[in-house]
């Protein structure tokens, strides 16, 4: 078993050693499945370390998931040379919901990023054009559908 | 050099064939030539992901089925794969071969459905019509296996919900034939019929770099050459035993990404044969307990149009506690985007129609064309109608200008 | 002028031209829809037509549960279209919702936002069941 | 006698090779034309309305009489209510000069020959009056093209006319028939690529697919058309099937010799009618035809064409008769 994951669990080792104490902790779930967690302020570096030396070009998406006080961002990238994809995963509080844009980094991240915005709420400093993405224009401003303490109903 | 401005915008109007949800793309135009794009989607967005978190495991099966009316089963296979992972259970063999013939079936349904509609872009009805009629045989079949011609509903947590019987294999067999046949015959006609030559040819230029840099996914990047497919790079259901290889066309333009489609075509056709000969023996399906245990899974499935994502997180409770799609269309937006800049008006329909994008009815494009402001709103068919009659007053300076670069 | 009305209302049941709106549906009714004009199904035996402007066309064939987004375009269609008028509802979620139903995205049907005739409901419902519903649209017509 | 006389032209205007007649065989050819169009896509084309579907435009034409007749706001009311009528009657006008009973029309004038092409190019003027005063943004955008389209096919169209009045010598219908029958030499055969180019410019003046002039056939939103509803749509598709008996009559009465044709020498009109209704089916089928397959063609080009490669062409074979009158081959 340990053989087949092996490139996987040298990932996570690599990322301990790249963050130091900003990396929270990563595991391995499958072949070509890994999650990493990491402190906000070193998320940008922990994704740029991705790409440049595992090569994860791809960007498929941001998940954005409400843990009740604070709201996880997850960044799935993927590489299809050697089918690894690493998730890179960073919580921030609810209270003042904001983070840096990676869209320098990965240009697709403009348009998950206005999703997540539209609806979770969370801010991110430095998009070039961060409004309203999915949601219709009659919508309330600053309701964020997903937030688990809204109810579908209040809207009708 | 003065940019000229002009307001195009477009009152609501019908689409025929009114296909998919609707998009709103706002261009910048300098007379003819499209200089900057701004898209607004949503008009579709009928809040699933939350309904999904009020929904038990098993009725959302139903729900993400009906996302996308016509990649109904690549939407409920990756959920019920991903629902599988998260419970820990792995589906019968004799399951997910069934499951993977559903794929690659409504792959091929999807792909000539939408080979028809970009003859009807360009003018081209009687392709429709005929690429239509055949449609119908893949259509027979899939009826055949599941009772229903769309949404299937033939994907199960833990397997698959019907099985196929001798004589169900045997009709497949001589469908598929049918159908190889005349995605043959297509494929001649897109190669050499100079109608569609002219408009498709190095029209809407995706770069490899640029498909590369913005992620583009599925045929819209194996047309720019980027040699990506999840059914290789990410193995899941019966794609580790299926032999088959990866299209990979590199002109960059709408011609090859309909050859693309095209040839991809006639692979599924291989596959589903390889499918039903190697089918193997035992039951399609496991059990499922309703509960599942905390856990997180990233499930991803090569959809007809592309990479589709599923991000489901569970809590203990019989109700996912996130569920996270993002569908391939959204991931060819900024793509698409890319390619319209610099090419003309008239080629906005087809180049549109190139991604395949699940709302290839655009019903309202903005045109804002900088230096007169004349206000100019199309609906979808006035675009259509104007691009026709555009490249008929223009067809050959383009064509030169085009071979001269 | 009883002659007159009798073929008035027949020409209105041979001549039925549609209009199709989609108003956010997942598409599985409008490829139907669409597929219904093909050489197997051939809506044009009924002297059908698909027709572009709100302007022409008699019946207002509605897929997809209406969105929040699209519920005054489609009411502003269904304004445009001259009498007499009719409205089809196609597929179960234009009729009641379906799966979607109180997503916060989605009215509870078609007939919240127009009047609706016929219900054709089926997810999707084949062109078959398409073609019978205009055809019970027209019975109705012809007794009313 | 004076009353006799009157009352047989009264009943030839109306009845018989005149409006009702002109009208009858318009929606005939639309349904033969839309059946044709079918089979080309494989599909059965109107079926339940009538014999095989053949009262299908009739059934469109009373269902859209009876419809409601919308103005909308910003269309010039006159203009508005006045072109869809005017449309119809130019075009029964018109027909007027076509010989199908007899070897000359109803009305027969020495000159008509430019009379005729002169209606017909008033049909192009008011598909733009009709876009123009619609008042709405997009038709006017509709009828800019159809301008546009509309200069391209009027010279080739007239080009190939005045090459067959060159070979026949006259500008009067009644004398280019008699011409033909005469010399019984149908003038297809001395200007063949006339013909052809008629064919090409007389698809893109009924506004069939290849110029994708919205018409309403093609469920494309009618650019010109679209604001058009009720009695006023009625009228412009029925002006339509007239123009389209007339293209067709009218080739046959220049290529094809009108009606003339083996007869019983009592039994005149009938035989005419029979060889013009004929004759005229042939040249429908031919359009319908080239409009199938001309969907196949590079559409782009087509107008691009007319300027490059008809107008050349047409005067090619001005020159061709020229040279054969010269050279005495043809009488």
């Amino acid at each position: 078993m340990g053989e087949e994951l092996k490139i996987e669990n040298e990932i996570v080792e690599d990322f301990k050693k790249f963050l130091g104490e900003n990396f929270i902790d990563g595991n391995v779930q499958r072949k070509g499945r890994v999650f990493i967690k990491v402190k906000t302020d070193a998320y940008k570096e922990a994704m740029r370390h991705a790409l440049e030396k595992w090569n994860t070009y791809h960007l498929s998406t941001i998940s954005g998931v409400d843990l009740g006080d604070t709201i996880e961002l997850l960044y799935h990238l993927h590489d299809p040379a050697n089918k690894i994809t690493i998730t890179v995963r960073t919580e921030i509080p609810k209270s003042n919901p904001e983070i840096g844009t990676v869209s320098n980094i990965f240009p697709s991240a403009l348009v998950y990023e206005r999703e997540v915005y539209d609806l979770l709420g969370v801010t991110f400093v430095g998009h070039p054009n961060l409004k309203r993405l999915l949601l219709p224009e009659d919508f309330p401003e600053n309701v964020h559908p997903l937030r688990k303490e809204w109810k579908p109903e209040e809207v009708k | 050099m003065s940019i000229e401005k002009r307001t195009f915008k477009i009152p609501v109007g019908p689409q025929h064939p009114a296909l998919k949800e609707f998009e709103n793309f706002t261009f910048t135009v300098d007379g003819e030539r499209v200089i900057d794009v701004d898209f607004r989607i949503g008009y579709t967005h009928r809040g699933i992901e939350k309904l999904a978190e009020s929904k038990t495991y098993i009725q959302n099966l139903y729900l993400c089925e009906r996302i996308c009316g016509i990649c109904s089963a690549a939407h409920q296979g990756c959920y019920a794969q991903t629902v599988e992972e998260l419970a820990g259970i792995t589906a019968p063999p004799r399951g997910t071969y069934i499951r993977t013939l559903i794929w690659e079936l409504e792959r091929i349904h999807s792909h000539l459905l939408w080979l028809g509609i970009a003859a009807h872009e360009i003018g081209f009805d009687t392709l429709f019509m005929l690429v239509w009629r055949d449609r119908e045989v893949v259509m027979d079949l899939l009826e055949m296996i599941s009772g229903n011609r769309v949404n299937y509903a033939m994907n199960t947590i833990g397997g698959v919900r019907r099985d196929i019987s001798d004589e169900l294999k045997h009709r497949i067999l001589k469908g598929l034939d049918i159908l190889e046949e005349r995605t043959k015959y297509y494929k001649e006609i897109c190669m050499n019929e100079q109608t569609i030559l002219v408009r498709a040819a190095n029209i809407g230029i995706l770069t490899r770099e640029q498909a590369l840099k913005l992620n583009a996914v599925g045929p819209t990047a194996r047309a720019s050459g980027v040699d990506v497919d999840i059914r290789r790079d990410d193995p899941y259901g019966a794609y580790g035993e299926v032999p088959f290889d990866v299209i990979v066309y590199d002109t960059c333009d709408v011609l090859a990404r309909i050859l693309v489609r095209v040839d991809e075509t006639l692979e599924c056709v291989k596959m589903c044969r390889w499918v039903l000969e190697n089918l193997p023996e035992g039951d399609i399906r496991t059990k499922f307990g309703r509960k599942i245990a905390e856990n997180e899974v990233v499930g991803r499935v090569e959809a007809p149009r592309g990479e589709l994502l599923y991000y489901i997180k569970s809590n203990g409770t019989d109700k996912p506690e996130r569920l996270k799609v993002r569908t391939p269309t959204l991931a060819n937006i900024l793509p698409v985007c890319e390619m319209l800049k610099g090419g003309y008006i008239a080629d906005i329909p087809i180049v549109l129609a190139g991604i395949d994008p699940c709302f290839a009815c655009m019903d309202r494009a903005l045109f804002i064309d900088e230096s007169s402001e004349k206000k100019w709103v199309w609906s979808r068919e006035q675009l259509r109608i104007y691009s026709i009659k555009w490249y008929k007053e223009h067809g050959h300076e383009v064509v030169r200008e085009r071979w001269k670069q | 002028m009883a002659v007159l009305s009798k073929l008035v209302k027949w020409a209105r049941i041979k001549s039925p031209w549609i209009l199709h709106y989609n108003s956010g549906g997942c598409n599985a009714c409008d490829i139907e829809v669409v597929a219904a004009l093909t050489p197997r199904f051939d809506v044009e035996r009924f002297g059908m037509l698909l027709k572009g402007s709100p302007r022409h066309a008699d019946v207002l064939v509605v897929t997809g549960p209406v969105t929040r987004q699209t519920k005054n375009r489609l009411i502003r269609i269904y304004n445009q279209m001259p009498d007499p008028k009719f409205v089809l509802a196609v597929g179960t979620c234009t009729i009641t919702g379906g799966v979607f139903r109180g997503g916060y995205g989605v009215l509870g049907g078609v007939d919240e936002a127009i009047p609706v005739d016929v219900f054709v409901p089926g997810c999707p419902p084949k062109p078959e069941a398409i073609i019978h519903g205009v055809v019970k649209l027209l019975e109705k017509l012809q007794k009313s | 006698m004076e009353a006799i006389e009157l009352l047989l032209l009264l009943l030839k205007l109306i009845v018989f090779p005149g409006a009702i007649f002109c009208i009858a065989y318009g929606w005939f050819l639309e349904w033969f034309d839309r059946k044709l169009y079918a089979r080309f896509q494989n599909r059965i084309g109107p079926l339940l309305t009538g014999p095989k579907g053949l009262l299908q435009p009739f059934a469109d034409f009373v269902k859209l009489l009876a419809k409601e007749d919308i103005t909308p706001l910003g269309a010039d009311k006159l203009g508005f209510t006045a072109v869809p009528l005017l449309s119809v009657v130019i075009s029964l006008f018109i027909l007027l000069f076509i010989p199908t009973y007899s070897l000359t029309g109803v009305l027969s004038l020495p000159g008509d020959l430019l009379l005729v092409l002169f209606v017909s190019t008033v049909f192009g003027i008011l598909i733009m009056f009709a876009g123009y005063f619609s008042g709405n943004r997009f038709s006017i955008v509709g009828t800019e093209r159809t301008g546009l389209q509309f200069v391209a096919y009027e010279i080739p169209f007239a080009f190939s006319v005045i090459s067959v009045a060159a070979a026949a010598r006259s500008l009067e219908i009644a004398n280019i028939v008699k011409y033909q029958t005469v010399n019984n030499l149908p003038l297809i055969v001395c200007t063949p690529i006339a013909f052809v180019i008629y064919l090409i410019a007389s698809l893109a003046k009924l506004e069939k697919i290849p110029f994708d002039i919205p018409e309403a056939e093609t469920e494309i939103v009618a650019g010109w058309q679209v604001e058009y509803s009720g009695r006023k749509l009625a009228f412009f598709r029925l002006a339509t099937d007239l123009k389209m008996v007339f293209v067709s009559g009218f080739a046959a009465a220049l290529f094809l010799a009108g009606p003339y044709g083996p007869s019983i020498p009592g039994l005149e009109p009938l035989f005419y009618t029979f060889w013009f209704i004929i004759k005229t089916l042939v040249i429908m089928f031919l359009l319908s035809n080239l409009r199938s397959l001309f969907a196949r063609y590079k559409i782009d080009q087509v107008v691009q064409g007319f300027w490059k490669y008809l107008i050349p062409l047409a005067v090619l074979q001005i020159l061709i008769v020229e040279g054969l009158i010269f050279l005495g081959i043809i009488p």
